[in-house]
């Protein structure tokens, strides 16, 4: 029900919406929740286990039972807090957790059952027969378990992360945060003051206080027309600090569009803020809590400070007709607050008996609530009196303050504990929990309006000096300083029926006291047994209370039983925004060759290599499969040319005095004698003498080295040199750069690689006067460009490096000048066959396991001198025929299918794990050899080259008899490369 | 967290590459027996409180970093380059800046 | 033999632009990376001075007409827009002409568009005109330097391009639709 | 008390008063037989395996927290036994057997469901790669199912297999992998370990290891002196502080490891699924939360809580995977710390110092391990001999080179 005159919404512009498949309106300005509420809605949603049904209990982000799923298809988003969504034209909402509706929600049969349902009863039950879990008991209860649905849609709408840096981050724009802003602000520090609400004030907007002789909500407003004003001051509404983080770093949702209708496509829903601060001051004011009596959970039974909260702010009357019951005189402000606004106040019960106060209402001092009824909503409070005297209170709203517990969450991220504060009867946090962040205000403790003020000018003045700034003097404008009375209070004794701690989870007194009972005393054991604090609110409305009924029920105080633990984030954040960028191709970069264009316009089909794309393979017409391309690629290499792009493969430069030297401590062979012109096979270990990986250096000059690493390891490698050089050599004059992306490189393989080259080489070569394992400077098309004599394919082969501006003209020249020769490009595919004709390793045999000695280079390990790993591959079980050692494989007959992935055993033995002999790392048909072949590592497999292992490949149902073989399938002698 | 590169000044962690505690900068010599490559390979102090370890600045200046750091409050006290510690038992590294 | 032709690093994808935003490539220029051989700081510094230039502290750049010297790591700065004269044999050089995507980012928008990409401060207090950096364009390593007090040089990996154009083309889009909320 | 469906119907109908203490509080006695050091998942399975197995009752677990605070309350509670090397697998396939009889032998529901697990491939290399691992999987004797992408489409229709940055090619399905109630299966064998006569000493933390001539005599604890002939360190990511007591340095490196858990939801993700192409894992769990982690912050960290990098980076690659969870909501983080080895495996094993044993290492991988660690650290200790299961998980084994590196990543500690 609207009240004339009250709140601080636009009534100029009223805003359709749908509920529950029901139209609404309400105005501007308006949550869901309060716009309901003046619709006269009591049923938001359902409970979690028993169904029961829930109204709304806050009016903030806190809120444990106003859940509410927003939005439909991809969009629809699940656990909406009511109190929260803003409502704008189009929106539409439904409650969850029931079928077939909120109101009619036939799980609620679970409430009948609740004796049952006690905590960890699931622990005690469904465990036999055993087969019936899985099958019956877990999807049963799966399936009356969660709250809001997911779609099941992929996302589709823009989200965002951004960074800010700021000398002072202010956390909330009540009283406290507001004077802290403005103090800093004055003084010219940089500052950001965010806010979760959409609209600046805090506390301001939900009291009736005036500061400075007028209303609060205005003086705020005054305030922030100055902050705005600012240029060094950020504000940042619709905004939740969710995490303190190490090194003065935070996590801030910025729900950026979920307040509008049908934003444009490129609007980020929410935004996700690392907000850098060199201080920061946390005024997040409190939270109400509850008093856990019987039936304490029915629609209608709200925090005192949301009842009038709804009045001040929205100009809601929670009800017609209200009662409020409380510990403190905080309680009485409702009591006050709505009577002054002409809504009856049916009765003012207070716990405690010293109290007076004036109104037109009756006041039932030292009185409890004591049981409530009202199936669907509240309809009457049973009270009794001091002498046990039982009356009943028609009321169909009842206001409950049991005191407020300090919104401290933020200042506990890194693992600080609070101190108890006995005379407010609440946890406070302690200075320096968070490095570089003040606690001020109601957050700290401190409840009056001008206590708020003053901690929160304060604070900013000591951040001010610590700045190096100097604060301008702002006087503390006049507000209420009424002291905190209240009576630790926390559950109406022996309630006849259960009584809710935990709202969202279901979690009631008994079940804590069961818990106790059951020795799960620990508070952790406690949260866990009975799930207290688990809920989409993490307990910001229960947790207080349930220790203390934990504390009670084991005989223990307070403090020493002590609170769990305060994790981030302080209100769910989505996984859309915390992982924005994340979706589809943003994941990790992409990185694209410079003929990655040409192969696309072929045809090939491209892979990912690493984060590099390339093409697998270029078909043809009239090729019906990848293996008709690649077999005809195989077949182009090994018979006329082929041309491949290898641009991926990492490539270092490295320079100076020392150069050798390094090379010689980096690889197991020795660089040192390589001279200019000449190219090298070099080995890489790691430390622990295990092989890194393996490449070809060129010395292109005196003291001038390029380095090519896999593609898959070149950021490894670049590390692990940058680590040798500073760590173990830093006075050698050695430098180093990745050149990987200068330069666009091209394999020009096979019997006419020559003639190929010729034909674009400005100075024409022949094979003698540049031989095997040459390079040097050559011209190309009027291009300087590097060519070396190096093979991965086997055949005579040459690879040619352009600047990489010229890599995508050069790509095309070479593969038209290729096919015209009766070659032409292949891709990873043919690369991999020929490779594997030539037991040449990849990371699928070096995959971290294996030493040089296990594949067969164990004389590349320099006897003469030191080398990165060489001590560790000398240990005694990295060597020895126990060792799995590479070795060649072929199936008989030389047609069966076999794959990469099996196990190899003896012939005749049982393919079980403790025969196992070795397994299979790369396979291929070979066209050449007209067979399968493999690379595989078997146990002293040197030893058996020459005779047989069977292959098993359970997975695909394949069992082949293999002859061991050396792993250089074809041309052993190497003449075709040198030819 | 943020470190505080010598070179570029103070960073987020993303931003660095870790590697370990910082005794795996200081290599034993070629000829050291098997205990001291087991020491330097693979056990560690692993202290609940102040230990220094190994970053690199990987997306940025390329330096390798022993940083002062506790490991229960993540609070780190200082750091310098790997390059311009001192080096136990050998001459110390020049460790030029230009 | 015709010569080859030569593509730029962002063909086809810039430039992007925007109400308060510009992203383009910059003209093809000369950029060698420098590192001074031990000992040989001093004769480094002398060179790069006859050419204008110096060797810049960390994080900044030393800047002359087209001409930019700038740190991008240990013992490391990059020459651009001048040929690496006098250098030689003193320096470790090598041409990193190719190897990067060079951009220009400017506008009203384009702090609030790095910040959307970028970790570090940006503030012109602590990132002031000729300030240089190495960082994280998001995951990609990255060359940025403050060319004025709303223009940025961005250098990427060239493989990258097509990923570094579009996440700034997906910032740049949302800062002018979320400013186009009021 | 035995628990039952009956004894739950007739305690509910009684308003629950008749329910008796999980376990006794016992004041600790002077002396023990064994006194595991260590009150979380491996060190209750031990005591309750010294009891069961092998008779030996006059046994205490200390605990400096409460029982089951360290990580087998902190994790994503997967089970499994997928792995391939010799000397984990034969470990990992027994641990499996033993969940799977679990919630009989504990007389407690952990919950352990078998709803599959799918590991994502996105390349050849990972695919022969996990072939391989799928092989040693049935040749152990477990099940292992080698899926296209058209086969994980079926199980896994929510994948964005158009879009993702890393083409899904197929995955490793692994039946009886899953997921159990962590904090259960701590309870579970707290109650059995207790019901035999063990005692479980909480908030009594070790201060130090008396050890004369080479032997353990006992512990000194907050709560005094505890005599002992044999002292069993289990103590996870806290092995290297209680080792030095006695002496020893380990081969560890104590890591942070964040795990998340959105808001409860109807059911939507029916398997375990991890992605191959950076660390991420999700399953959800019975109260309908989505459980999923990631990789290490990857800086040695006590503080068990963790920062931004790699939570963005888990967002991200759930994003890229499954962008169909990005409107679920990340209730909580949590931090578990990891005692990391060298080469990703764990040790159960002997010291130099006589009667004094540790079972440490456990990496990412310590929940699934609980009931078999706990079976072959209680086999060690009261036989003196390693279960044949467990024989490979040497302390010294770094020295003499017996690796057992199922990542390959060499002996970098954080990168297992």
């Amino acid at each position: 029900m609207r009240i004339a005159g009250k709140g601080l919404i636009d009534r100029s512009e009223t805003v359709g919406f749908r509920f529950d498949g029901r139209d609404y309106t309400g105005f501007r300005g308006d949550t869901l929740a309060s716009a309901l509420l003046a619709s006269g809605v009591r049923i938001f949603g359902r409970s979690f286990k028993y169904h029961r049904p829930r109204g709304v209990m806050t009016t903030g982000s806190e809120e444990p039972n106003a859940l509410v799923t927003v939005g439909r298809g991809a969009r629809q988003v699940p656990n909406v807090r009511a109190t929260v969504q803003e409502i704008h034209a189009g929106l539409e909402a439904r409650g969850q957790n029931a079928w077939p509706s909120i109101g009619l929600d036939l799980m609620g049969v679970n409430d009948l059952f609740a004796p049952f349902f006690g905590a960890g009863f699931y622990y005690k039950t469904f465990m036999w027969p055993r087969a019936f879990w899985e099958s019956l008991y877990e999807p049963v209860i799966r399936r009356a378990a969660g709250l809001g649905a997911l779609s099941g849609k992929s996302n589709d709408e823009a989200y965002e992360k951004a960074w800010a840096f700021c000398d002072l981050l202010v956390i909330g724009s009540g009283p406290a945060g507001l004077m802290a802003a403005l103090v800093a602000g004055r003084a010219g520090a940089d500052v950001i003051l965010v806010e979760e609400d959409s609209r600046m004030g805090g506390r301001l907007l939900l009291e009736s206080h005036q500061i400075a002789g007028r209303p609060g909500a205005d003086w705020a407003a005054d305030v922030l027309a100055e902050l705005g004003a600012l240029p060094n001051v950020r504000l940042m509404p619709r905004t939740t600090v969710t995490g303190a983080y190490d090194g003065g770093t935070y996590g801030a949702l910025e729900r950026v569009a979920l307040h509008i209708a049908g934003p444009d496509d490129d609007v980020p829903r929410e935004g996700f803020w690392r907000i850098v601060a060199r201080r920061a001051v946390l005024a997040s004011g409190a939270h109400e809590r509850q008093i856990a009596f019987a039936n304490n959970d029915r629609p209608g039974i709200m925090t005192a400070g949301a009842v009038r909260g709804y009045l001040n702010r929205w100009g809601v009357a929670a009800g017609k007709s209200v009662t409020v019951f409380g510990n403190n005189d905080y309680a009485h402000r409702t009591a006050r607050d709505l009577s002054a606004a002409g809504v009856r106040i049916a009765a003012l019960i207070d716990l405690r008996e010293d109290v007076a106060m004036p109104g037109d209402f009756p006041v039932h001092a030292g009185c409890r609530v004591i049981d409530t009824v009202g199936r669907r909503g509240l309809r009457e409070v049973v009270i009794a009196d001091r002498e046990g005297k039982v009356s009943r209170i028609v009321s169909d709203c009842l206001a409950v303050s049991g005191g407020w517990n300090p919104a401290l969450h933020l200042a506990c991220h890194l693992n600080g504990r609070p101190d108890w504060r006995e005379d407010i009867a609440a946890f406070v946090p302690r200075a320096g929990m968070v490095p570089g962040l003040t606690v001020a205000g109601a957050a700290n403790g401190a409840f009056s309006t001008h206590a708020c003020l003053a901690e929160g000018a304060a604070a900013a003045e000591a951040v001010v000096e610590d700045l190096g700034l100097r604060a301008a003097k702002t006087d503390l404008p006049q507000a209420e300083d009424a002291g905190v009375r209240i009576r630790a209070y926390w559950e109406v004794p022996e309630p006849k029926h259960r009584a809710w701690l935990d709202f969202a989870n279901d979690v009631t007194t008994k079940d804590v006291r069961l818990a106790a009972q059951e020795n799960y005393r620990s508070v952790e054991h406690m949260k866990r047994y009975t799930t207290q604090g688990m809920a989409p609110d993490q307990g910001k409305n229960s947790n207080v209370a349930a220790l203390a009924i934990l504390a009670d029920a084991t005989g223990r105080a307070i403090p020493e039983t002590g609170t769990t633990t305060f994790r981030p984030p302080y209100t769910p954040v989505s996984i859309a925004a915390m992982g924005a960028g994340g979706q589809g191709k943003g994941f990790a970069p992409e990185r694209r060759t410079t003929s990655d264009g040409a192969a696309r316009d072929r045809g090939a089909p491209m892979i990912e290599a690493g984060l590099w794309y390339r093409a697998a393979y270029f078909p043809r017409p009239g090729e019906a499969s990848w293996r008709e391309s690649c077999d005809r690629e195989v077949r182009m290499v090994r018979e006329r040319v082929g041309v491949a792009d290898v641009s991926t493969l990492g490539k270092i430069d490295i320079q100076g005095r020392d150069a050798g030297r390094f090379l010689d401590l980096v690889y197991t062979n020795t660089f040192s004698t390589l001279k200019p012109g000449r190219v090298r096979y070099g080995l890489m270990l790691r430390e622990d003498g295990m092989v890194m990986d393996d490449g070809t250096t060129a010395c292109l000059g005196e003291g001038h080295y390029l380095m090519t690493t896999t593609t898959a390891a070149a950021g490894q490698v670049m590390r692990h040199l940058d680590f040798v050089h500073q760590a173990h050599c830093p006075d050698w004059d050695v430098r180093m750069i990745s050149v990987t992306e200068s330069w666009a490189q091209f394999a020009v393989a096979g019997p006419l690689a020559r003639e190929l080259l010729n034909s674009v080489l400005e100075t024409p070569i022949d094979g003698a006067a540049f031989p095997f394992l040459s390079c040097g400077e050559v011209r190309v098309m009027e291009v300087e460009a590097r060519l070396f004599r190096i093979s991965f394919s086997g055949e005579a082969g040459y690879e040619i490096a352009v600047p990489a501006r010229f890599g995508a003209a050069l790509w095309r020249d070479l593969v038209a000048r290729a096919e015209s020769l009766g070659g032409g490009a292949y891709g990873m595919e043919a690369l991999n066959v020929l490779r594997i004709e030539k037991g040449f390793i990849t990371h699928a045999e070096i995959h971290g396991r294996v030493t040089a000695f296990d594949i067969g280079l164990q004389g590349m390990v320099s006897a003469k001198k030191d080398c990165i790993g060489k001590a560790a591959s000398q240990r005694p079980g990295l060597t020895g025929p126990e060792r799995e050692q590479l070795v060649g494989l072929r199936p008989i007959p030389a047609g069966r299918a076999i794959a990469a992935g099996a196990h190899l055993f003896d012939e005749g033995a049982a393919a079980v794990a403790s025969n196992d002999r070795g397994y299979v790392t790369s396979v291929c048909w070979s066209p050449t050899l007209r067979s399968h072949l493999a690379l595989a590592f078997l146990k002293d497999g040197r030893a058996r080259i020459g005779g047989r292992v069977k292959l098993v490949d359970h997975l695909r149902k394949a069992e082949v008899l293999c002859e061991v073989t050396h792993p250089v399938f074809f041309d052993p002698e190497g003449g075709r490369a040198r030819a | 967290m943020r470190l505080t590169c010598p070179l570029c000044g103070e960073r987020d962690r993303r931003e660095f590459t870790y590697y370990g505690a910082a005794v795996y900068a200081d290599r034993p010599h070629a000829g050291a027996g098997p205990d001291a490559w087991d020491d330097y390979l693979h056990l560690r102090d692993n202290p609940a409180g102040e230990t220094r370890d190994l970053w690199y600045h990987e997306l940025g200046c390329s330096a390798w970093i022993e940083v002062t750091r506790n490991t229960v409050t993540h609070t780190i006290t200082a750091t310098r380059l790997v390059a311009e510690r001192e080096r136990p038992a050998k001459p110390k590294g020049r460790g030029r800046r230009a | 033999m015709p010569r080859l032709i030569e593509t730029a690093a962002c063909e086809g994808l810039l430039p992007v632009v925007l109400p308060e935003v510009r992203l383009s490539e910059l003209p093809f220029a000369p950029v060698t990376s420098v590192a001074a051989f031990a000992g040989k700081d001093r004769a480094v510094g002398t060179a790069l001075r006859k050419l204008g230039l110096g060797w810049p502290e960390p994080g900044r750049s030393v800047r002359a007409g087209e001409a930019a010297c700038l740190w991008t790591g240990r013992d490391q700065a990059f020459l651009i827009g001048a040929a690496p004269e006098g250098l030689a044999g003193v320096a470790a050089l090598t041409d990193q002409s190719d190897g990067w995507a060079r951009m220009r980012l400017q506008g009203p928008g384009a702090e609030a568009v790095l910040a959307r990409l970028v970790p570090i401060d940006l503030r012109v207090a602590a990132f002031p005109e000729g300030a240089v950096a190495r960082s994280g364009l998001n995951h990609m390593m990255m060359v940025l330097m403050r060319e004025g007090p709303q223009a940025f040089q961005i250098m990427v990996f060239r493989s990258m391009a097509g990923s570094a154009v579009h996440e700034l083309a997906v910032a740049m889009k949302a800062l002018a639709a979320r400013a186009a909320l009021g | 008390m035995r628990y039952s469906g009956l004894r739950v119907i007739r305690e509910g109908l009684s308003g629950n008063r008749g329910w008796t203490p999980a376990w006794r509080d016992p004041a600790p006695k002077e002396e023990y037989e064994v006194v595991i050091i260590g009150g979380g998942g491996h060190g209750l399975s031990t005591a309750y395996y010294l009891a069961k197995n092998h008779g030996i009752t006059n046994v205490a677990v200390l605990e400096k927290g409460y029982l089951g605070g360290g990580n087998v309350g902190r994790n994503t509670t997967i089970v499994r036994a997928n792995y391939f090397l010799p000397g984990n697998q034969e470990f990992y396939s027994h641990s499996l057997k033993l969940w799977e009889g679990l919630e009989a032998e504990l007389n407690y529901n952990v919950m352990h469901s078998q709803r599959g697990l799918i590991n994502l491939f996105h390349s050849d290399g990972q695919r022969d790669a996990f072939a391989r691992r799928g092989n040693a999987m049935i040749n152990q004797g477990d099940d292992a199912e080698l899926l296209d992408r058209e086969g994980v489409r079926r199980y896994l229709p929510y994948l964005d297999f158009e879009q993702t940055r890393f083409p899904i090619y197929g995955g490793l399905l692994h039946r009886r992998g899953g997921t159990a109630r962590h904090d259960a299966v701590a309870w579970g064998y707290a109650r059995g370990a207790d019901r035999r006569g063990v005692d479980l000493i909480q908030n009594c933390e070790v201060t130090g290891i008396d050890i004369v001539d080479g032997r353990v005599r006992g512990v000194q604890t907050t709560r005094g002196p505890i005599r002992a002939k044999k002292v069993g360190i289990v103590v996870a990511g806290r092995s290297g502080q209680v080792a030095a007591m006695a002496g020893i340095r380990l081969p560890i490196e104590s890591h942070v490891l964040q795990a998340f858990v959105t808001e409860g939801l109807k059911p939507v993700i029916d398997h375990v699924v991890s992605f191959g192409m950076g660390h991420f894992y999700i399953s959800q769990s019975d109260k309908g939360g989505l459980v999923f982690g990631g990789d290490l912050d990857f800086y040695a960290s006590y503080a068990a809580r963790g920062n931004l990098p790699m939570v963005e980076h888990v967002m991200e690659a759930g994003m890229t995977l499954m962008p169909m969870i990005g409107k679920a909501k990340v209730l909580r983080s949590w931090g578990g710390i990891m005692d990391m080895t060298p080469d990703g495996s764990p040790i159960i094993d002997r010291t130099d110092v006589g009667g004094l044993y540790i079972d440490c290492g456990w990496n990412y991988g310590g929940f699934k391990a609980v009931p078999a660690s706990g079976w072959c650290m209680a086999h060690l200790m009261a036989t003196g001999d390693p279960h044949p299961v467990a024989r490979r998980f040497r302390l010294d084994r770094f020295l003499t080179g017996h690796i057992l590196d199922e990542e390959g990543t060499g002996s970098q500690h954080n990168l297992h």
